[in-house]
């Protein structure tokens, strides 16, 4: 029942938000502050080992469970499960959610309700993509994720925003469908093979169709993640959704709806088609790897600064596709580590950038520069981030790379070695950044302008706690892998190939 | 008999060719009239006596008076003839026509070939006709009168509008 | 004591992120003190230890703490553990003891700068990150460490943040040291891959017993760690970035580019020395980059004009000694030097910083000219720092270390008979270029007035160096002035010991090229000279061999190139393609929709007739 | 009354239909249209009643009383309309009428 109440929480508190944004527009904020504080300390309860009893053989990792009947004619019920992979990625949501609501303080003051209930509303859907296993009820919640966050960006957002909001739509929408199409044939794949009409993921692992089948399926939900991890080349809409999204917007973005893309990788496609993956898998690396040194090269050429943060998060996401594919439990731990620092780091880039907007009124590289004269703190968190974002040892984004790489190592030496190349690019545009907004001669048009303000002291303590996370994640981050050890065992055990061990897949390597 | 339906076949399909020739709106509803009344004929020829008593009424009486008021209403008078006749080229008769006479040909040919050659030879009265309305098509006939219902709302809104207006 | 080695590395942390928090909140001379202060109660820790640790070794020589289980996952393991050894207690002593008095030299020379207290800020952090690097005990952290150092280096050389020249220095230098990074980052994924740890004890022992001499994978490995090793420590072909990152504050050059950081890769070098010696084609491989460097740098030190890029350049050059020295397995010999060497450069550097900060920021040699009066101070330093630099033989550390390398490569077989010949002409070199600038800056005519006094935060830091670059030799002395072995009896447990060279030949041969060199110096230049014609020659020595030319055509402007002409992303273009083609059909398929009742009707008709056609003929 | 063969009945509703539609597609003046539409209807209602015929069942009947009854909502609404239209547009020209073109 707890699960449900984490999704309930947030999905009402959403609706209360609303309604109250018509009487005072602090009203909404200090709700949706409420809410996600009394869902993270929900989920903060849920820390812990795995229950042991009333779960599946072979699927030990569960913490908790929650499961009714929904439409049980069609084998569809309302069924979700957490474990500690679900656990992890929740909490980051629920912070990065909170996180958001303070940063949209002052930069939001239009529609206040409604903004946050949209807030809430996205939070409570990525939520439920995490918890959910019925097949059904996944694709529910990953459609409902989108709308809420359609309307940040349509509503709330800057320059081209409709044109920004429309190509995220249609792209996560269209790859969605291709999902929705995989998952309706592996559920009469299902029922003919077995005679079972169901939804039920835990029933699905295992279903057996031949080789092209579920080849034609693993690329249905492979591309359906891959296009919101996002995955070169299905990366476009990433960047003009992020610099058209309000702040809030984007680092709901990149720091969540990011993760969804790599949870269904990891949750989804190896899983239930371990064969077709682990065939496929030389070739997603590779996309993988594309994906890091593309959109480094493409982060280094840009003008605007959400455009390269935006694209810098494309590299870090071919990290993880590296990953995935790999998939070993070095690597796979390497992976969450990622996607936890990256939630991080970058979602206080989008922070800064977008506070800096608040400021100078441009996100232009071109008419920036010198702001560490005019205002230090910012400028020098952002560069604590840049630096963060391009892999120094000892904070999160370093950890995460390095088991990664170490994984992927095991797998495919050449495509590691070309994956690192990224680490060099990432040093270049992480430090192109810091170099033309906050150093450097000040750009002319601020001698006449007033002078910007420095962060404020809500700001300061959310950039202060984020560098304390990834700092931590760098340091001591055993906690996290211990969390979610057991969770990714089962993952690895589900999606190991019946054709042979593990051993095989390294060969296929190109 | 058959004589009857021949020539009442050939009126209709005159006077609707008329009809549909006509610039004058007054012309061209009179030859619909004709085509109605030859249509009833038409009706009572093939056995429905009842039919072709409300195709009299209702059709060639009821609606067609509806027309004539609209006509004396709107005061279409020879303006109105004379760029009708300016409509009528030629070249718009074409298209339409060629479209028309497939149509034509499309539903005779499955008329002809249709197997439908040999009569009942017997005739449906109203007594018949009023015992299947009021016995398996009750419900059809309550919609029917809800859609008599909307109509004589939305007209009567309509007119309403227009009177207000004026 | 050894129980709060912790400390030594957490002590200028803690300076720095105070200095960090009460940035813009903190006195000048408050932030200085913390700055100074930090690394001072270092310096007093650390020697303390090594007391401790030299009346007192532990069992093996090591002394291991581990701090904290920093990850474990997957058959991986890594503690954040340091480990005291002779080879990382001379390190730490050197960069404790140099870096304090480089700190207590940069609280008068910085003072009046904007962003004093960053600067210190981030100079406790270059140095608690150097420590890290030398005191760990694992891949892991030394790695840590390692980038550390790289992240203080770029932060310092752009410290004067302002000028955009400033910025791309320090990006270049952290870049290309990156390069080097990347490299050994491989290197640990292959070792921690194949030995299967972390710990670089463990690691060593692994790999002597699992993989034999010669093999591959050992070689692979020790020329991915030898990538780090160049790009950090400047050596070809990583070494453009130095002479670029002088644009720092001199206090910045002397600790980082000169005295620690860059020695950062022939530390590496010992450390891994276990692998290098299964890889003799990797070890050779390292002395020919020494001495292929120290040659190309010699030659370049000689076509500069601005004083810090001959020290630069100079830099390079005797790291290319230190990397000669490991590659004819002279381990002592080559920490030898780095220790002299982190004497006397840091004291060439500071003075040049002395001499600088009294002209106005001047560095060009030629617009100096007779300071040898005006700044005594600055002038004794330089002095008996060039000296050093150029070996003057019995009176210089230098001369006692270089001979310790030149030896070992004596007697290092027909390759180190090459090497000890490139060793020889980088001597006569050294001399040559080095008394270059001492003539030019010191005697000859000058220009215009220059004065002033320097403060005890300067004399003392300039005083202890130059005796220690003169008296810092005597520690290990070779066989035929005396045979003393300090250093390499303190090095024994670590580093496999050299073959002691009896001969005299070399000593002798190399002590007359470091001398004719001098004495060819003295000969140009005692006179007022001009500023050399730019002759090609001249042009390709100054600019280094044309490396930076090289890479910019083949790699930095061809990835500019790509960055500038598709920052569009051409991807998008194909998406664009599809929208732009449901647009066009749009445009057509509207027409369709042109509000007349009469057009549907038609079209309904004509779907109609279609429909019954198919149905009536098929 | 026997022997009125069915085809030549359908011809002829085929016939009406078909003119009627000309007279929709070719008259530009809603009330020709209108006009038109009510050959349609018709023709519609004479096909209904030829089939019952051949059965000699109600329901044809049954099928051209609700072809009437929706012609009369039909006509109803639609000259209402047309009275309104007229105000705007004298003519009753449907062309004109092509605000919701796409």
């Amino acid at each position: 029942m707890t699960l449900v109440w984490l999704l309930l929480i947030p999905g009402i508190g959403g609706a209360v938000a609303w309604m109250a944004g018509g009487r005072h527009p602090n009203l909404p904020r200090r709700i949706a502050l409420a809410v996600l504080a009394i869902d993270f300390i929900i989920a903060l309860s849920l820390i812990g080992p795995a229950m042991s009893s009333a779960i599946p053989a072979g699927h030990a990792a569960w913490i908790a469970s929650f499961e009714r009947p929904w439409i049980p004619q069609l084998g569809i019920s309302f069924e979700l499960y957490l474990d500690g992979l679900s656990l992890v990625l929740i909490l980051l949501t629920i912070a990065l959610g909170f996180i958001s609501v303070v940063i949209s303080w002052t930069e939001i003051t239009d529609r206040v309700g409604l903004f946050h209930a949209n807030l809430l509303w996205s939070v409570t859907g990525v939520i439920g993509v995490f918890l959910a296993l019925d097949l059904f009820l996944f694709f529910f919640f990953w459609e409902l994720m989108l709308v809420p966050m359609y309307f940040l960006i349509a509503l709330w957002g800057h320059e081209h925003r409709f044109y920004a909001a429309i190509k995220f739509f249609i792209f996560t929408q269209g790859s969605g469908l291709l999902m929705l199409v995989a998952i309706l044939v592996l559920v009469f794949v299902h029922q003919q093979t077995t005679g079972h009409f169901t939804f039920d993921y835990l029933a699905l692992l295992g279903t057996k169709m031949n080789p092209t089948m579920a080849f034609w399926l693993m690329l249905g939900f492979f591309i359906a993640f891959a296009v919101k991890l996002p995955a070169v080349p299905f990366h476009t809409w990433l960047p003009d959704a992020h610099t058209a999204a309000p702040t809030a917007g984007s680092v709901l973005l990149a720091g969540i709806l990011l993760k969804t893309g790599a949870y269904g990788l990891i949750r989804f496609v190896v899983p239930l088609f371990p064969d077709a993956a682990h065939a496929f898998a030389p070739y997603a690396m590779t996309l993988g790897v594309i994906g890091i040194l593309y959109a480094a090269l493409l982060a280094y050429g840009q003008n605007d600064m959400k455009r390269l943060v935006a694209y810098s998060s494309v590299s870090h996401m071919g990290f993880v596709l590296l990953g995935v594919f790999a998939w070993n439990t070095l690597a796979l731990q390497g992976v969450v580590i990622q996607m936890l620092a990256h939630g991080v780091s970058t979602g206080a880039l989008f922070i800064l950038v977008g506070a800096l907007q608040e400021r100078i009124h441009t996100r232009d590289m071109r008419q920036m520069g010198g702001l560490w004269g005019s205002i230090p703190h910012l400028s020098a968190f952002g560069m604590v981030f840049a630096i963060a974002s391009l892999g120094l040892p000892g904070l999160g984004n370093f950890i995460g790379e390095f088991l990664i790489l170490l994984g992927s190592f095991q797998v495919g030496v050449p495509l590691t070695v070309i994956a690192a190349i990224g680490l060099v690019a990432g040093a270049a545009y992480a430090l192109l950044l810091v170099q033309r907004a906050f150093h450097g001669n000040a750009a002319p048009h601020d001698e006449t302008a007033a002078k910007p303000c420095d962060l404020t002291a809500p700001h300061l303590l959310v950039m202060a706690g984020l560098f304390l996370a990834l700092l931590g994640l760098g340091l001591y981050p055993q906690p996290v892998f211990d969390q979610v050890a057991a969770g990714l065992a089962v993952v690895q055990h589900d999606g190991t190939p019946s054709t042979g061990p593990t051993t095989q897949f390294a060969e296929a390597t190109p | 008999m058959n004589t009857t339906f021949e020539i009442s076949a050939v009126v209709a399909v005159l006077a609707t060719l008329m009809m549909i020739t006509r610039p004058s709106a007054v012309h061209a509803l009179l030859y619909l009239t004709v085509s109605l009344l030859a249509a009833a004929m038409v009706f009572f020829v093939l056995g429905a006596p009842f039919a072709a008593a409300l195709e009299v009424i209702i059709y060639a009486g009821a609606i067609m008076v509806l027309f004539v008021f609209i006509i004396m209403m709107l005061n279409i008078g020879d303006a109105a003839a004379a760029l009708e006749s300016t409509w009528l080229q030629p070249s718009t008769w074409i298209g339409p026509s060629v479209l028309a006479l497939l149509l034509a040909i499309e539903l005779g040919s499955l008329a002809v070939t249709g197997g439908l050659a040999r009569p009942a030879g017997s005739v449906v009265n109203a007594q018949a006709v009023g015992l299947a309305l009021i016995g398996p098509y009750m419900l059809a006939v309550e919609i029917a009168s809800f859609l008599l219902l909307a109509a004589l709302v939305a007209a009567f809104h309509l007119g309403r509008a227009v009177m207000r207006e004026e | 004591m050894r129980e709060f080695l912790w400390l030594v590395p957490l002590l200028p942390l803690i300076g720095s992120v105070t200095l960090m928090l009460g940035a813009g909140r903190l006195t000048m001379r408050l932030a200085g003190t913390i700055g100074a202060v930090s690394v001072g109660l270092a310096a007093i820790l650390a020697f303390t230890i090594a007391a401790g640790f030299l009346t007192n070794p532990p069992a093996g020589s090591v002394y291991q703490q581990t701090l904290w289980h920093w990850l474990n996952v997957g058959g991986v393991s890594a503690t954040f553990g340091l480990r005291l050894d002779p080879l990382s207690l001379v390190m730490m002593l050197v960069i404790t003891g140099v870096g304090f008095l480089i700190h207590l030299f940069a609280t008068e020379y910085m003072e009046g700068e904007d962003g004093y207290g960053r600067f210190f800020a981030h100079l406790n952090l270059f140095v608690a990150a150097m420590l890290l690097l030398v005191l760990a005990d694992n891949f892991l952290a030394l790695y840590t460490g390692w980038e550390g150092v790289g992240l203080g280096s770029y932060l310092l050389i752009g410290f004067w943040w302002r000028d955009p020249a400033n910025g791309l220095a320090a990006r270049k230098a952290f870049i290309v040291t990156r390069i080097g990074d990347t490299a050994l980052f491989l290197g640990l994924l292959l070792i921690t891959s194949h030995l299967g740890t972390l710990n670089i004890a463990d690691a060593m022992q692994h790999a002597t017993q699992s993989w034999p001499i010669g093999s591959p994978i050992a070689t692979l490995a020790a020329f991915l760690l030898l990538g780090g090793a160049v790009g950090k420590s400047a050596q070809l072909p990583l070494q453009t970035w130095l002479p670029d990152a002088m644009v720092g504050p001199t206090p910045v050059s002397a600790l980082i580019h000169a005295a620690t950081m860059v020695t950062a890769g022939v530390y590496l070098i010992a450390r891994t020395h276990a692998l290098f010696l299964l890889a003799p084609a990797a070890l050779l491989t390292v002395g020919i980059i020494g001495g292929a460097t120290l040659l190309l740098a010699g030659f370049s030190a000689l076509a500069q004009n601005d004083i810090k890029r001959i020290l630069a350049y100079s830099t390079m050059s005797q790291i290319g000694y230190m990397f000669l020295a490991l590659g004819v397995g002279a381990w002592d010999a080559a920490l030898f030097h780095l220790m002299t060497h982190a004497f006397f450069k840091a004291l060439l550097f500071l003075s040049a910083g002395a001499i600088t900060m009294r002209l106005h920021h001047e560095q060009d040699i030629f617009k100096m000219g007779g300071l040898a009066r005006r700044l005594p101070v600055a002038f004794w330093s330089f002095l008996i720092g060039s000296a050093a630099l150029a070996a003057l033989p019995l009176v210089t550390a230098g001369f006692y270390s270089k001979e310790a390398i030149l030896s070992g490569a004596w007697a290092g077989g027909t390759s180190g008979r090459v090497l000890w010949l490139a060793g020889v002409v980088g001597a006569f070199m050294t001399g040559l270029y080095i008394f270059r600038a001492v003539f030019i800056v010191f005697f000859g005519e000058e220009h215009g007035h220059v004065s002033g006094r320097y403060g005890w935060r300067i004399t003392t830091p300039l005083a202890v160096l130059s005796v220690l670059a003169v008296l810092g030799g005597l520690i290990e002395v070779p066989p035929v002035f005396g045979h003393v072995t300090l250093l390499s009896n303190l090095l024994a447990p670590v580093l496999p010991a050299t073959k002691e060279v009896t001969d005299i030949t070399p000593l002798l041969l190399a002590s007359l090229a470091a001398l004719l060199g001098i004495a060819l110096a003295a000969l140009f230049y005692w006179r007022p000279t001009q500023r050399p014609a730019e002759t090609p020659l001249w042009r390709f020595w100054h600019a280094a061999g044309g490396f930076d030319w090289l890479y910019n055509r083949v790699l930095v402007r061809p990835v500019l190139w790509a960055a500038r002409v598709n920052s569009d992303d051409f991807i998008d273009s194909f998406y664009d393609v599809i929208a732009w083609a449901t647009k066009a059909i749009h445009q057509q398929v509207r027409r369709t929709q042109n509000g007349r009742v009469r057009w549907y009707t038609a079209g309904l008709a004509i779907g109609s007739v279609s429909l019954i056609a198919i149905a009536v003929l098929l | 009354m026997a022997n009125v063969p069915l085809d030549q009945g359908l011809l002829l509703a085929a016939i009406l239909f078909a003119l009627g539609l000309t007279g929709v597609l070719v008259r530009r003046n809603l009330l020709f249209m209108l006009m038109s539409l009510e050959v349609m209807l018709n023709a519609a209602g004479i096909a209904f009643i030829v089939a019952g015929a051949r059965w000699a069942a109600p329901d044809g009947q049954i099928m051209f009383i609700f072809v009437l009854t929706f012609a009369a909502a039909e006509v109803s609404v639609g000259l209402a309309l047309i009275l309104l239209i007229h105000r705007q547009n004298p003519m009753l020209d449907a062309d004109a009428g092509d605000r919701l073109r796409g």
